[in-house]
């Protein structure tokens, strides 16, 4: 036999004053089940709580009902008052008798009439609720960082600088990412290596960071504090721990004709390899594509020259597995190929180039030693005409929906740069629209315009045509003058749109995260939980979430890191009790809870049954794991069967609630 | 149902509000001191997409003339994708309600933020007087449970 | 046809593919079949049927018959190819343990149509060029073949077979069929004549649970009207309203999982258009979130399982039509 | 004997239903038919039989018992009992005639059932012989002889006229009272009939069932025979041949909870039902061939063991049109049949 104590809150006159609480208190303690019903000024204060805590002790309660304010406001005040009397806190309901009631009913004898059916909703709920204890997941104290961009070493770093081990998997021989790449940053124009490598370096020497490179991550299995992630070291055909990176193989080495990704092809680099000079971790890597020895046995040059034994030709790939509590994604962006692009003659000219083998041609460490020349004959550009929003803001199928945000901004750094440096060199940049918020961005732009005399020319650039003198005709319109341009240009710089890294799809898939149609990341909540995946555990840094540029992506990085640490320090993860939860014995392990959870919590397993028909039988059934469960019920009304049901707003409990309102 | 003193047709409405938005929303209604008619009662529910269409039905049969959801605008959704489904499910019902000739005008769906509380109270508003036009529901109460 | 799957069946069984088979079997007269295993030679020669009234669907047994030792062979015409497939998307089956023979369809008799008629007394019956020559206790009668059409072979949607190990004929097409215009017929009446038409149909319900035994939607472990926790569960339609709701929820819980098998109303003892509700949804669905049948394959996410972003809002059945 | 022309019958019909509720068969919109409550003009049906049978008058699917008025913590039991009125059923024929007696059996055996017996008391059966069976006919099996159907009063149609003839008290009364309609009629013609329905009666396909295998005498041969696994492989475990029977008279007794009280309601059960009989200890027959067995095993043997030979079954035939899956009792019959 249930013993409901209901206590009506007057809250000052916040209830009281349209809410007649004496006779809502009278009304209650009629209904079944109530052993005590009682008002109070303030239900909320301590001698309020007190009261409710006597009254679980003595009347030796098995439900409480509180009519006061929104569950929202106090729901956990109360919940705790009856833990420390010592009745299971999820026995308590609260019938919202202020915000929904007082607050809004002028009428007292109707608000009292309405309070008395929420409170009895409340009582009929309360009847129905069962004790419920949260369960714990003990919480495997070390992140996964996938992705060594900038936003992957931010976060990296600091997670270990709050003590836990960190490994970061980065799929290139190096980490440093697309930052390594860049020769200045907007909008202080200070060098990009400047600022990065001394973090890379940070990264390297960390006790508790260790950098998985030349790696992926191939399986994710578990959930929230407990994942089992498996890595793939590539074979690189060197010991990394032998290797010094003295550089010697690399010098030697007979194969020199490998296109060199790190300048965007404009160079070459030999078969053994280290992408540049401040490679974290700085050791060789030989590409089997063009190896000869790996290719047919006929070579061996470096292994001979390593004076440190190094070489390994036969080495495999490795795969490791690890235990993490946590993961972060900063699998960052790549500018979209340009090759249907035709109008720009990308494919055609040497000359036409994207932005950021720009950045490669201007920089110190670049193919030209940072003298900007044209790829084609190696001469000074006198006329640069630079395109914005190459396949952002499109609405066709060749380019992307989004702006990627960072491209006015860069524009305006090579624009700027190149008239610094060479002030005979005319500007031009073609935009649509020029997006410039952020701190001291607009002022930078200006400066690109004001001070350095860049021709900024709203308008499209319809064709790029290379023409046989070695100049390329850029034919565009000028919508502000409303007319048609040619201009003879030496280079046309393209601002490629941003995509997400090719990798992120299938690792989405691993995660069982969600992704936008863009391949970015979704976040949990667009504004509330911008750094998390709506999966328990796993977080978001950088790019991978949207475009971002420097500043942004390193305060993002932060902050999953701050997240990440957050749950890192937890010993173990206590799980909100109020799940969803399969009944079994009614599970027809038809997949439709799977299908609309968005946390894929539930997972199928095929159990041994004793049937009604006294056989046994194997049957495939729906298992909720409570760590992963985030509990909003999609399952609950996906199931046929009613075999899945939701702790605290069980289905029993709402019909409750309806027929009490409806009595 | 009731009949007030006037002899005026009162309709009951049950309205199922998600926790993060549309209950947070009925609450800031209330910090406002915006009126709705206290014919709406609300259910809290976690997200829109926990309602099951049995209750919906269920509020009918035990003498509820008027059903309203409320969730999160689409895309806001605290568990991401919860309203899409809603969404989806409350189309259909309703339109098997509108085809077993149910009056469309008894069930409605409505997006309400946190923040909107006058929306709340406004669609509320609204929805009472729709409600009250078109007279208590007999076409789909359990004359069981009419109250004597 | 039918001396060909008895072949068909006769050399499975004997080269050990198949340990039984499921069939249909002759009954008393020439409609009453019944859905019946096989696991001899014998017996299939002895009454293994398939005619003009085979018309039920045997995939729903095959939840229970897959379970068993030994692969089962399966005689499935195009439209139980749809359940079959649906129930394997489910995991309700394990295709594996099935050998199906895809055999042509319909169209199927029902013989509550020829009765409907005033023909009593039914001793055998044979279709001579599209008339219905039906030998009867009481002399001969006649009557259009077409109008002895189980109702549910009445609109055909597909004669494509959608999963199979083997074929006996040829395979069809899937067809533009009719099957909405009953649908769109009561969309286009008023509110009041679709209550009254449905509380007319609706109120001649026994809850004899046939609409949804025989549904091979219907598989759930225990069904929420059989649960005494659930809170809807009852025996009998104690007043209209569970009458309105037993009908609403069973269609809603099916919804974008039935692929139109008919079967609900072939069963149905009152001849309720039970069929009528499930085209609703699935009209419905098809019109707001793209064409979509059931049991076309087995890995497409069922339409209330599934979502867009722009999907429409529920108030467009407000906006819509007729009130 | 008495006789009304049958161009007359709905006069007969009004005057009737002015002194008491009157239900007759009649055709419904799909074909089928159905017992209603007379209203000016209905037609009668021509059809051999309704798809429900006239059970529904005695013991109505759903029947509310009583009561309770909760009020807070307080509990009021009502007896919701009133006084009844009087009706007719008009138009039952021998087999669901029959059926009466067998329910009478059930439930007017102590205990007696007070709210059945209410019914049975205030009702008048005046049933109709038939001159046309179905191929699913079969109540001569039982030695129902549907051009003698029994009743309070029974009717004859002779293809114009009907004719009249009452069994008991209750019958007669029901005659005298629209003794003014009818006249003295020729029954030759009528006499003609008869005969043909009987020829008919006798080339029924299924007139050469016998009863003889079953009985209480042969309860453990037919509980344990093999044959109950083949015979319900296929059954769906439904409920319609329970529920359009005319003898299965099995009923559940429910609470519902309407928000301010109970209503407790018997409402038919079916022995098909896999919850059927669930008690606290939960079900004595768990698996579909039990509860099968149950259905034939009670019309067949347990019911004539207990009621003096006589059979839970009038070969009425509906369960034979209605089975989705076309099993039904003569199927059962014909495999258990002992050679």
């Amino acid at each position: 036999m249930q013993r409901i104590g209901v206590f009506v809150c007057h809250c000052g006159t916040n209830i009281a004053a349209t809410v007649d609480v004496k006779t809502v208190a009278e009304a209650l303690g009629h209904e079944p089940g109530v052993v005590i019903s009682q008002d109070y000024q303030y239900m909320c204060s301590e001698s309020g709580q007190n009261l409710v805590k006597n009254a679980i002790k003595e009347h030796n309660l098995t439900g409480v009902v509180i009519c006061s304010c929104s569950p929202r406001m106090h729901e956990n005040t109360f919940r705790k008052a009856a833990a420390a009397a010592g009745l299971n806190p999820y026995l308590v309901e609260i019938a919202n008798i202020r915000e929904q009631c007082s607050w809004i009913h002028k009428d007292i004898a109707t608000a009292t009439d309405k309070a008395i059916i929420l409170g009895k909703a409340a009582v009929a709920k309360v009847h129905l609720n069962a004790p419920l204890t949260a369960g714990e997941s003990p919480v495997a104290k070390r992140a996964l960082v996938i992705g060594g961009g900038i936003a992957g070493i931010q976060t990296a770093l600091d997670i270990a600088e709050a003590g836990f081990d960190v490994d970061i998997v980065e799929k290139q021989p190096t980490i440093g990412g697309k930052m390594a790449q860049i020769d200045k940053t907007f909008p202080t124009l200070d060098c990009a290596a400047c600022i990065l490598t001394p973090k890379m370096v940070e990264a390297s020497q960390n006790e508790h960071i260790t950098i998985h490179s030349f790696s992926e991550v191939t399986d994710v299995k578990g959930f929230v504090g407990n994942f089992t992630v498996t890595i793939k070291k590539k074979a690189r055909y060197v010991d990394e721990t032998k290797c010094t990176g003295c550089g010697l193989c690399t010098e030697k080495c007979p194969m020199k004709k490998v296109p060199n990704e790190f300048n965007m092809g404009l160079d070459n680099r030999t078969a053994v390899y280290i992408p540049f000079a401040q490679a974290v971790p700085k050791v060789a890597t030989i590409d089997p594509n063009y190896c000869m020895m790996l290719k047919n046995g006929k070579c061996g040059v470096c292994s001979k020259v390593c004076s440190v034994g190094a070489i390994d030709y036969k080495q495999q790939d490795r795969f490791i597995e690890q235990k993490y509590g946590a993961i972060v994604v900063a699998t960052g962006f790549n500018p979209i190929k340009l090759d249907k692009y035709d109008e720009f003659a990308y494919n055609q000219c040497p000359d036409v180039v994207t932005s950021l083998e720009l950045e490669r041609l201007m920089n110190a460490a670049g193919p030209n030693g940072g003298t900007l020349l044209r790829p084609s004959d190696k001469t000074h550009p006198h006329k640069i005409v630079f395109v914005q929003c190459v396949g952002s803001r499109c609405d066709d199928s060749k380019g992307k929906p989004y702006c990627s945000k960072i491209c006015c901004m860069y524009t305006a750094k090579h624009a700027m740069l190149i008239r610094e440096k060479y002030p005979d060199t005319e500007v031009y940049v073609f935009y649509i629209d020029v997006r410039t918020p952020g701190k001291n961005f607009d002022e930078f732009y200006r400066r690109a315009v004001e001070q350095y005399n860049v021709h900024y020319i709203k308008g499209m650039v319809g064709k790029v045509t290379p023409r046989s003198d070695g100049k390329i005709d850029v034919q565009a319109s000028d919508l502000l003058a409303n007319e048609q341009l040619h201009i003879d240009a030496d280079m046309v710089v393209l601002a490629a749109a941003i995509e997400p890294d090719k990798t992120a799809r299938p690792l989405a898939t691993m995660l069982t995260t969600q992704m936008d149609t863009n391949d970015f990341f979704t976040e949990a909540h667009p504004k509330l939980r911008p750094v998390e995946s709506a999966t328990a555990g796993i977080f978001l840094s950088g790019a991978c979430q949207g475009p971002k540029d420097i500043p942004e992506t390193v305060a993002q990085a932060s902050a999953a890191a701050a997240k990440a640490i957050g749950l890192l320090v937890k010993n173990s993860i206590t799980c909100n009790p109020c799940v969803a939860h399969s009944n079994e014995l009614m599970c027809n392990g038809c997949s439709s809870c799977e299908k609309v959870c968005p946390y894929r919590a539930i997972t199928y397993e095929d159990k041994e049954f004793r049937m009604p028909d006294r056989t046994t039988a194997i049957r495939r059934v729906a298992s909720v794991n409570p760590a992963v469960c985030q509990s909003c019920g999609a399952c609950t009304v996906a199931c046929p069967s009613g075999a899945m049901d939701l702790n605290g707003f069980s289905n029993s409990q709402i019909m409750a609630e309806v027929d009490a309102i409806c009595k | 149902m009731q009949v007030n003193e006037n002899k005026e047709f009162e309709p009951l409405i049950v309205a199922f509000c998600c926790n993060w938005c549309s209950y947070a929303g009925a609450d800031l209604s209330g910090t406002n001191r915006l009126n709705y008619p206290t014919n709406v009662k609300i259910i809290r529910v976690p997200c829109s997409c926990r309602v099951n269409p049995m209750f919906i039905l269920r509020a009918f049969q035990r003498g509820a003339d008027g059903v309203i959801l409320c969730g999160c605008h689409p895309g806001d959704c605290h568990y991401t994708s919860g309203n899409y489904f809603t969404r989806r499910r409350m189309t259909l019902l309703f339109s098997m309600l509108d085809f077993l000739g149910i009056e469309r005008d008894r069930t409605r769906v409505e997006w309400v933020s946190a923040a909107e509380g006058a929306k709340f109270a406004a669609t509320m508003n609204e929805f009472t007087e729709a409600v009250k036009k078109l007279g208590p529901n007999r076409r789909l109460e359990d004359l069981r449970c009419r109250k004597q | 046809m039918q001396e060909a799957m008895i072949n068909r069946a006769k050399q499975l069984l004997a080269d050990g593919t198949v340990n039984r088979v499921i069939g249909w079997k002759r009954g008393e007269f020439v409609y009453d079949v019944t859905p019946a295993i096989f696991e001899t030679a014998e017996e299939l020669d002895a009454e293994f049927v398939y005619d003009d009234f085979t018309a039920a669907n045997v995939s729903k047994y095959l939840v229970k018959e897959c379970k068993k030792e030994g692969k089962i062979l399966a005689f499935l015409k195009p439209c139980d190819t749809y359940s079959f497939n649906q129930l394997t998307k489910e995991h309700r089956v394990v295709r594996d343990n099935v050998y199906i023979i895809g055999i042509p369809g319909g169209p199927k008799l029902d013989a509550e149509k020829i009765k409907a008629k005033g023909i009593t007394g039914i001793l055998g019956a044979k279709n001579d060029n599209g008339t219905f020559v039906i030998e009867t206790l009481y002399g001969e009668e006649k009557m259009p073949y077409y109008e002895a059409l189980s109702t549910k072979c009445e609109s055909c949607k597909s004669k494509k077979h959608v999963v199979y190990d083997e074929l006996i004929g040829d395979d069809g097409e899937v067809l533009e069929s009719d099957r909405f215009d009953m649908v769109e017929k009561l969309e286009n009446m008023s509110a009041q004549e679709r209550y009254d038409f449905w509380r007319e149909q609706l109120s001649k319900c026994i809850r004899c649970n046939a609409c949804r035994n025989v549904c091979p939607a219907c598989t759930c472990e225990k069904c929420v009207f059989d649960n005494p926790d659930s809170g809807v569960e009852n025996k009998a339609p104690a007043d209209s309203f569970e009458e309105n709701m037993f009908h609403i929820i069973r269609a809603f819980h099916v919804a974008g999982r039935c692929t139109d098998c008919g079967e609900c109303s072939r069963v149905c003892p009152q001849n309720i258009p039970l069929h009528l509700l499930n085209r609703k949804f699935i009209k419905d669905i098809n019109s707001l979130y793209g064409n979509y049948q059931a049991g076309e394959d087995t890995t497409s996410r069922a339409p209330l399982n599934d979502y867009k972003t722009d999907d429409c809002e529920a108030s467009i059945v407000h906006e819509r039509g007729v009130e | 004997m008495l006789k009304i022309s049958l161009d007359r019958i709905n006069e007969l019909f009004e005057a009737i239903s002015a002194s008491q509720t009157l239900y007759i068969p009649t055709d419904r919109e799909d074909g089928a038919a159905e017992y209603r409550k007379y209203e000016s003009g209905m037609k009668l049906s021509n059809a051999l039989n309704t798809v429900r049978s006239a059970k529904d008058f005695f013991f109505p699917q759903t029947e509310n018992l009583v009561d309770f008025k909760m009020e807070g913590k307080n509990i009021e039991v009502i007896d919701i009992r009133k006084e009844s009125e009087d009706f007719v059923i008009f138009g039952a024929r021998a087999c669901d005639a029959r059926s009466f007696t067998i329910l009478d059996k059930v439930f007017l055996a102590e205990p007696v059932d007070s709210y059945y017996k209410t019914r049975r008391e205030h009702g008048t059966v005046v049933t109709m012989a038939c001159t046309r069976p179905s191929e699913t006919c079969f109540c001569g099996v039982f030695g129902i002889d549907a051009t003698a159907p029994e009743g309070d009063a029974a009717c004859w149609s002779d293809g114009e006229s009907i004719f009249f003839e009452a069994h008991n008290e209750k019958g007669k009364k029901f005659i005298d009272s629209i003794s003014s309609l009818l006249e003295d009629g020729d029954t030759a013609k009528l006499e003609e009939t008869r005969e043909k329905t009987r020829a008919i009666l006798k080339k029924l396909p299924l007139a050469g069932l016998s009863t003889e295998s079953f009985g209480g005498e042969r309860m453990m041969e037919h509980f344990n025979s093999e044959k109950w696994g083949e015979l319900s492989e296929s059954c769906l475990g439904c409920g319609t041949c329970t529920f359009v029977c005319p003898t299965c008279q099995c009923y559940d007794i429910k609470d519902f909870n309407t928000g301010h009280g109970i209503k407790r309601f018997r409402c038919w059960d079916s022995c098909m039902y896999s919850d059927f009989t669930k008690m606290a200890h939960g079900n004595p027959r768990l698996t579909q061939l039990e509860r099968f067995r149950q259905r034939f095993m009670h019309k067949l043997v347990y019911f004539p063991a207990n009621n003096n030979g006589e059979f839970g079954c009038v070969g009425c035939g509906r369960c034979l049109s209605k089975c989705p899956i076309s099993m039904n009792i003569v199927k059962v019959m014909k495999a258990l049949e002992v050679k």
